[in-house]
């Protein structure tokens, strides 16, 4: 069986804007590259950095967040509350010498759906420059 | 080096002899049923101790090696109803400021006494220093910057911050912008050598959990990395496992650390688990405009925004 | 031992066309607690769901996954299937193998290995769900209308009308609002207040309807069908009871201020009704110019008044009204055209806004209906309009179109061409907008009929030039400066929020728009609806709109309240946060998160060691949160979670995603 | 001591031989040694690249080598699941791979005691621990015997002492006796086991330069090896003989445990850096059907440690925690195997954040009121 070495992106999307965005993108049969694999959460607002460094911990290649614009939060609030801890979270992920570029968070309404299909292109591209993620031993 | 760091042992002296009346006293009217200070350990270096009679009070001792902090151990008296008496200093303070600002102990179940603070010894760099060179440094003061605790480098906060008797006279206060030498020197390495710096760091940690045990901040009824489901953290003391360790446990901290340092103080192996602080309290000057981050506050800082916080999304 | 069932949909060849959907079936067949793999064209079709009804009761499943379309499509659906085989809803989960996989994908090698991805990380959560069942509060069923102005009075005599108690609130003397003020509606130019003031006193008579005017919103607590308002009733310095409007008091009243009602055109008394058909019919005392405040003289009023009804030392009070819905009808501000320096407001008396205007040309204004121009009195011979003052100008205004200008100017331009034969109108524009019913024919006859002048172009300066003012342009169809000579100038401002949009926002928790419009849930499928359930929007506080678009407003957001009132029950949405409290320590730093006000500290006792000891929780209240999730990101602890999303489950998908196996299953 | 150990045979090897030693050991073997990292002297595994970093000067590194024989993660097997015949699922389960022969090298005489102390445990009784047998059966224990014991060395409080050979293959004593700091230009290296003696005739050993003594020194060689035998420790002079366990028996509720154990930061120091402490606990790491079980240290202290499904704690605080911990190295385990699970190492004492250690707790309870 061949195992794929595609670099593996995981995108938290919120529910009511970028996944909505993400679906818009297919509806619209927006062709992108497949390295991106989705995980639904309400809002960006629930992503925990801790979700972010697990998924860097089991050697993810990149992580993508995105949410509602600023201003337009379903939950009103819930993306402030994120670009803070995901602001604070990119210069922390960058000093434990995560390269930058692979760590980047959208903000992609429910119509852009040709955004999120640029997002994924050129965020594909960019890891796939950097190559596989290096990864900390583990027992696995 | 803060200016006011002149270590000052004679004035400790006094300090001590007020700290043991004052605790007497309350232990005797009853104000306070234990009071949470240090007393001489085995090797002549301070350990925490709780005195519990006017007798035990005259065992409190106030010297330049008391770098014990003893907030935390109010987390062991949360349930009942008696009032618990404690002795901090600057630093002190700010670390049971913290679990007040944390809501993990009553104000009114307290009586603070505070010490204004002229600068701490490293106990481990006293111990090690040969007989003369000691005595010299805790009764006569002389001792090199090099001797103090590295937080006395970087304290902007000498006299306590919250108390209900102040013992001894204000020190002159210095404040500035906190420095971050370190946190720079890292910043200036490549991605790939920081990597390889701290996977060293993850190699050394044997996950013993002092560091997280001593920190004030880290006051949670059962840590979640000591949960089951979710398993926030593997159990395997693996590199890619400790890394997951550190980053949460700093994580968690960003915003409510108050830099004592503690957490690197009483770590055997001697990890730099300041420069995961660090580069937080830093960052978060930096992005959030938080002069000192150090200082509890009363909305923590991830725990609100602005509009003028910067675009995240031009941040790539 | 779970069991789960995995159902992989074909979608015709939307889906098999580019994802190998026999292979990801034979390697789900693998994976833990998966017991039973199926393939069907159409999952959502009749046999798809039926086929997943049977394999629930013949394998005994207590998880289904269905790999298909997008979950916002039709999880909806397959969650009442998986109901209706007796399985709670809550254990089914989706894979989106379409939207998120072969329609973005070409390749078949490549879509097939992360279709599988998907489900596997649908069957690791899946095999984290829990059962959830839907809550239910008691509805409160009464509503509450912020604002009485045509969209308030209309909204509110519908919900009134349904046979609803509707408690309508207004901070000014009268009800009425924006629409009072106006002489004419276009396109019909049917009189105002003609059709408003028999609304006015319906709503004013109306059994089901309480009207508390000069008051305003204080506190709003609770959540849908549970709120608790807090309405501060300013002193009026009048016993509303005893009054009996016999308007003495106004007209011995010696002190004369410029009146708000007539945009500063006429004057008032410091006791006063803002106009004759004011609602209720009773004055109020406008403290901070009345004579007996500033000296502690005169009490004129009290004098003359026989009724006995003045009141000197009333003091604001505070009520608490219980209510099931608000509806927030809280209007507009107009943009403050002294902002165009150039264009003279202020300096030049004969330059006035648009609502001055409406007031000059009212019948029963200041001037009982003449336009005269307010320097001399004097009727102008020609008047010009100016479009788009403070509108699409993002330099000094908004960026938005206030969409009424263009309509209401033209019908300036008409009834001035009417009062004044010989007079001619000029309108500066940029865009003539006419969206609107018989709109593009009353623009027709105001050129063609009244032959009111249509000039292509945004003054750049307006001045005094002999006695007359000048407004120099560039004339964009002829694509030529020109200067035009008029004796008075009108401009049509922006319609802004109200200043203090925020501050009512921020008082009932809802989302507001960079320039204090309040933001409805969805801007095409739920116009009316907050983002806070229970709490409506009509008319201008949304976005500026006309007088016909305000009521369709009001009237859709009342029957949403009619709709939610007419339940005694209502059930509310299972995946919100919940507290594990014996995990949580108390800090509360989830409270200050919660755009809700949905978490409150609550004390629990409970037994540790043997002693009995109290300890405060976060708790979440379920008719408030919403399950954004903001509160488990600040909880350390782990204690809170979101049902549905749990860290568990969130964290499973990762794991799932990137942990062990990562099999491919592309082609050997 | 009762009887002196029987050497099997004696060799000398010269201190510059060491680097190379343990070079050519590293080329079959897994090797363990103390290091010196950032200041801290570390038992590590060490590849033949970390040589040059060796450093026999500190009596104590921070951890003890136990890690060489318990690691503190160890894979017990890998399971993952597959298609059975019929269209259903099994589980395939394989054993934890076999690492290669270990070689503990410069390991202190009470860690070295310690390695068999607690071997009893693991070996001895009903059961056999087999993955500790195969591990312990292919590693080498080569001791240094103490020129200079530190401060908080108290090892001579049991039947032990900077020379003693309890545990070891090997032991290396400084040419130049106890005493002095720089323990001379070579070490007499005498092998204790058969596997010491193979250790020493092998081909590593060669490489290194070992040799036989010269002659004529053998006298020397036995003073010298009794000076480090007859050494004193500063602790252990100030303690003496370890004698509670009787005294403990009657100690079970003693208030004392509150007291002494209200400073106590709960946190597993004292247990990862004690070479006697053994507890571990068992985890599986994993998705998808496939993953790792292995066994990780666990600690007494943890409130978690004995915390069962449904919340029940046996040992609910701090005081049942620390008292079990002290009562099993000084009462249970005496009660048992007849001897104190503690080597007198003293890393306790340097270690723990609050001075809550082993000797100031057998110094307490003899003072204690039964």
């Amino acid at each position: 069986m061949a195992t794929s070495q595609e670099p593996v992106i995981v995108g938290f999307l919120c529910n009511w804007c970028s996944y909505a965005g993400a679906d818009s993108a297919g509806t619209g049969r927006m062709v992108q590259p497949t390295n991106v694999r989705i995980i639904r959460v309400p809002c960006s607002g629930r992503v925990n950095p801790r979700f972010i460094l697990r998924a860097f911990q089991r050697g993810a290649d990149g992580v993508l967040v995105s949410g509602c614009h600023p201003n337009d939060c379903h939950y009103s609030t819930g993306n402030f509350f994120a670009r803070r801890r995901l602001l604070l979270l990119k210069r922390y992920l960058e000093y434990l010498g995560i390269e930058p570029a692979r760590f980047e968070t959208h903000w992609v309404s429910a119509s852009e759906g040709q955004k999120w299909a640029e997002v994924v292109r050129s965020m594909a591209e960019r890891v796939k420059a950097l190559g596989p993620s290096p990864k900390l031993p583990s027992l696995l | 080096m803060p200016k006011s760091l002149a270590l000052d042992p004679k004035k400790m002296k006094e300090a001590e002899a007020a700290l043991r009346t004052q605790a007497a006293k309350l232990l005797s009217e009853g104000t306070v049923t234990v009071f949470l200070g240090h007393e001489e350990g085995w090797d002549g270096l301070p350990v925490p101790f709780f005195a519990t009679t006017p007798e035990e009070a005259k065992r409190l001792v106030w010297n330049p090696l008391v770098a014990f902090n003893l907030a935390k151990y109010l987390l062991d008296r949360l349930t009942g109803e008696e009032k618990v008496g404690i002795v901090v200093n600057g630093c002190g303070s700010l670390a049971l400021d913290r679990l007040l600002k944390d809501r993990r102990f009553p104000r009114e179940r307290l009586f603070v006494v505070g010490i204004p603070c002229t600068g701490l010894l490293d106990p481990d760099k006293v111990l090690a220093l040969p007989d003369e060179a000691r005595q010299a440094a805790l009764e006569g003061g002389k001792a090199e910057p090099g001797l103090f605790l590295k937080r006395c480098g970087w304290c902007d906060a000498p006299n306590p911050v919250v108390a209900d008797v102040v013992l001894g006279e204000k020190v002159p206060e210095e404040a500035g912008p906190q420095q971050y030498p370190r946190v720079e020197e890292i910043e200036k390495m490549s991605p790939a050598e920081r990597a390889a710096h701290f996977k060293t760091l993850y190699e050394k940690c044997i996950r013993c959990f002092a560091c997280r045990n001593v920190c004030p901040a880290c006051s949670c009824r059962e840590c979640s990395l000591d949960q089951w489901e979710p398993l926030w953290l593997g159990k395997a003391t693996v590199p890619s496992e400790q890394l997951m360790y550190h980053f949460i446990r700093a994580f968690d901290v960003a915003g409510r650390c108050i830099r004592c340092g503690e957490c690197e103080r009483v770590c055997s192996v001697g990890v730099p688990l300041m420069e995961l602080n660090d580069k937080l309290m830093k960052d978060i000057t930096e992005l959030f405009g938080v002069q000192r981050p150090h200082v509890p506050a009363d909305v923590e800082p991830l725990g609100q925004w602005t509009e003028g916080d910067a675009d995240l999304e031009a941040a790539h | 031992m779970k069991r789960v069932g995995v159902f992989l949909c074909w979608c015709g060849s939307n889906i098999a066309g580019t994802v190998d959907v026999g292979k990801v079936a034979e390697q789900a067949r693998r994976l833990p607690g998966v017991v039973h793999v199926e393939e069907n064209k159409y999952t959502c079709s009749e046999p798809g769901q039926a086929a997943i009804v049977k394999a629930i009761k013949d394998q005994r499943l207590d998880r289904v996954v269905v790999a298909s379309c997008s979950p916002r499509l039709h999880e909806a659906t397959f969650r009442r299937t998986v109901e209706s085989a007796g399985l709670n809803p809550y254990f089914f989960e989706m894979a989106n193998v379409r939207e998120h996989c072969s329609w973005i994908h070409t390749d078949k090698e490549t879509a097939t290995p992360k279709a599988f991805d998907l489900v596997r990380m649908a069957v690791a959560k899946a095999l984290r769900n829990e059962a959830l069942t839907r809550g239910s509060i008691t509805i409160e069923k009464r509503a509450l209308v912020i604002g009485a102005g045509i969209a308030g009075i209309q909204a509110a005599l519908d919900i009134a009308d349904a046979g609803h108690e509707v408690i309508l609130l207004e901070r000014e003397p009268t009800i009425g609002g924006r629409m009072a003020q106006l002489d004419k509606t276009f396109p019909t130019l049917d009189c105002s207040q003609c059709i408003l003031t028999p609304k006015m006193v319906d709503a004013a008579k109306h059994p089901n309807i309480t009207l508390y005017t000069w008051s305003e919103l204080e506190k709003v607590a609770g959540y849908i069908g549970n709120f608790t308002v807090t309405i501060r009733r300013k002193a009026r310095g009048v016993d509303e009871t005893l009054c009996t409007g016999c308007g003495v008091c106004q007209s011995k009243c010696p002190v004369k201020v410029p009146s708000e009602f007539d945009e500063g055109m006429g004057m008032r008394k410091a006791i006063y009704s803002p106009f004759p058909q004011a609602v209720p019919n009773r004055p109020v005392m406008d403290r901070a110019n009345c004579t007996f405040f500033k000296t502690g003289k005169c009490k004129i009023c009290e004098r003359f008044c026989e009724a006995k009804a003045i009141r000197f030392d009333q003091e604001d009070s505070l009520i608490e009204v219980k209510v099931g819905a608000i509806v927030t009808a809280t209007g507009f501000d107009l943009f403050k055209v002294e902002k165009y320096g150039e264009y003279g407001y202020g300096l030049y008396p004969d330059v006035i806004n648009s609502l001055q205007f409406e007031r000059l040309v009212n019948a029963s204004g200041p001037t009982d209906g003449k336009i005269k121009k307010p320097s001399d009195h004097e009727i102008p011979k020609s008047v010009a309009f100016v479009l788009c003052v403070g509108s699409r100008d993002e330099q000094k205004g908004t960026t938005y179109c206030s969409r009424a200008c263009c309509m209401y100017s033209i019908k300036h331009a008409i009834q001035f061409r009417d009062k004044v034969k010989d007079g001619r109108a000029y309108v500066f524009y940029m865009d003539i907008r006419t969206p609107g019913k018989s709109y593009e024919e009353f623009y027709k006859r105001a050129a063609v009929d009244y032959g009111v002048e249509f000039i292509r172009g945004r003054p750049s300066k307006i001045f005094s030039r002999n006695g007359k003012l000048v407004l120099k342009a560039e004339d964009t169809l002829l694509g030529r400066p020109i200067e035009v000579e008029v004796e008075m100038v009108v401009l049509a401002p922006a319609m802004l929020a109200r200043n203090d949009a925020a501050k009512i926002a921020q008082t009932m928790s809802i989302s507001y728009d960079g320039y204090g419009f309040l933001n409805e849930a969805h801007p095409k499928l739920r116009p009316v609806e907050t983002n806070t359930a229970g709490i409506f929007l009509a008319g201008v506080c949304q976005g500026p709109k006309d007088i016909p678009d305000t009521v369709a407003q009001a009237s859709a957001a009342a029957s949403k309240v009619i709709g939610l009132l007419s339940h005694e029950q209502m059930a509310t949405e299972p995946m919100i946060a919940r507290v594990s409290e014996a995990l949580c320590s108390g800090c509360l730093w989830c409270k200050p998160i919660c755009p809700y006000q949905a978490i409150e500290a609550k004390t629990i006792t409970e037994k540790i060691q043997g002693k009995v000891v109290s300890r405060e929780v976060a708790a979440v209240n379920s008719g408030l949160c919403q399950g954004c999730g903001a509160c488990t990101v600040a909880c350390r602890d782990g204690a809170m979670n979101i049902s549905g999303f749990t860290n568990d489950q969130l964290l499973a998908e990762v794991d799932e995603l990137l942990g062990a196996s990562r099999p491919a299953c592309a082609a050997e | 001591m009762a009887q002196s150990p029987v050497p099997k045979a004696t060799r000398l090897v010269k201190k510059a031989g060491l680097g190379a030693w343990l070079t050519a050991l590293a080329a079959d073997n897994n090797v363990m040694a103390p290091v010196t990292v950032d200041g801290k002297p570390l038992f590590r595994w060490i590849g033949a690249g970390e040589v040059g970093q060796l450093d026999l000067a500190a009596v104590h590194t921070v951890n003890s080598p136990k890690g060489g024989v318990m690691p503190q993660t160890e894979p017990m097997l890998t399971y993952s699941a597959v298609q059975d015949g019929s269209g259903g699922k099994t589980l395939d389960i394989k054993p934890a791979a076999e690492d290669r022969p270990a070689v503990l090298f410069g390991v202190r005489p009470c860690d070295a005691a310690a390695i068999d102390l607690v071997g009893k445990v693991y070996l001895t009784g009903e059961f056999t621990d087999e993955q500790y047998q195969a591990r312990r059966d292919r590693t080498t224990v080569v001791a240094i015997a103490c020129a200079a014991p530190a401060k908080a060395c108290f090892c001579t409080s049991f039947d032990l002492s900077p020379g003693a050979v309890r545990g070891a293959d090997v032991v290396l004593y400084g040419r130049s006796g106890p005493g002095s700091v720089a323990e001379g230009d070579a070490y007499y290296a005498i092998a204790y086991t058969e596997r010491g003696e193979a250790f020493l005739g092998g081909a590593a050993a060669k490489a290194a330069g070992v040799s036989d003594l010269p002659a004529g020194e053998a006298d020397k060689l036995e003073k010298i090896v009794a000076a480090f035998r007859g050494l004193a420790t500063p602790l252990g002079k100030k303690l003496g003989k370890v004698d509670v366990a009787d005294k403990l028996e009657s100690l079970f509720e003693s208030a004392y445990w509150e007291k002494v154990s209200s400073r106590c930061l709960s946190c597993a120091t004292c247990t990862f850096v004690c070479p006697t402490c053994y507890c571990f606990g068992v985890a599986d790491t994993g998705a998808g059907g496939q993953g790792v079980r292995f066994r990780y240290w666990d600690f007494c202290k943890s409130p978690q440690f004995m915390l069962m499904a449904g919340g029940h704690d046996p040992r609910p605080a701090k005081k049942n925690r620390t008292r079990q911990r002290f009562l099993h190295k000084l009462n249970y385990h005496h009660n048992r195997c007849g001897e104190y699970l503690c080597v007198g190492c003293g890393r306790c004492v340097e270690s723990c954040p609050v001075g809550l250690h082993l000797p100031l707790v057998v110094s307490d309870v003899r003072g204690l009121q039964p």
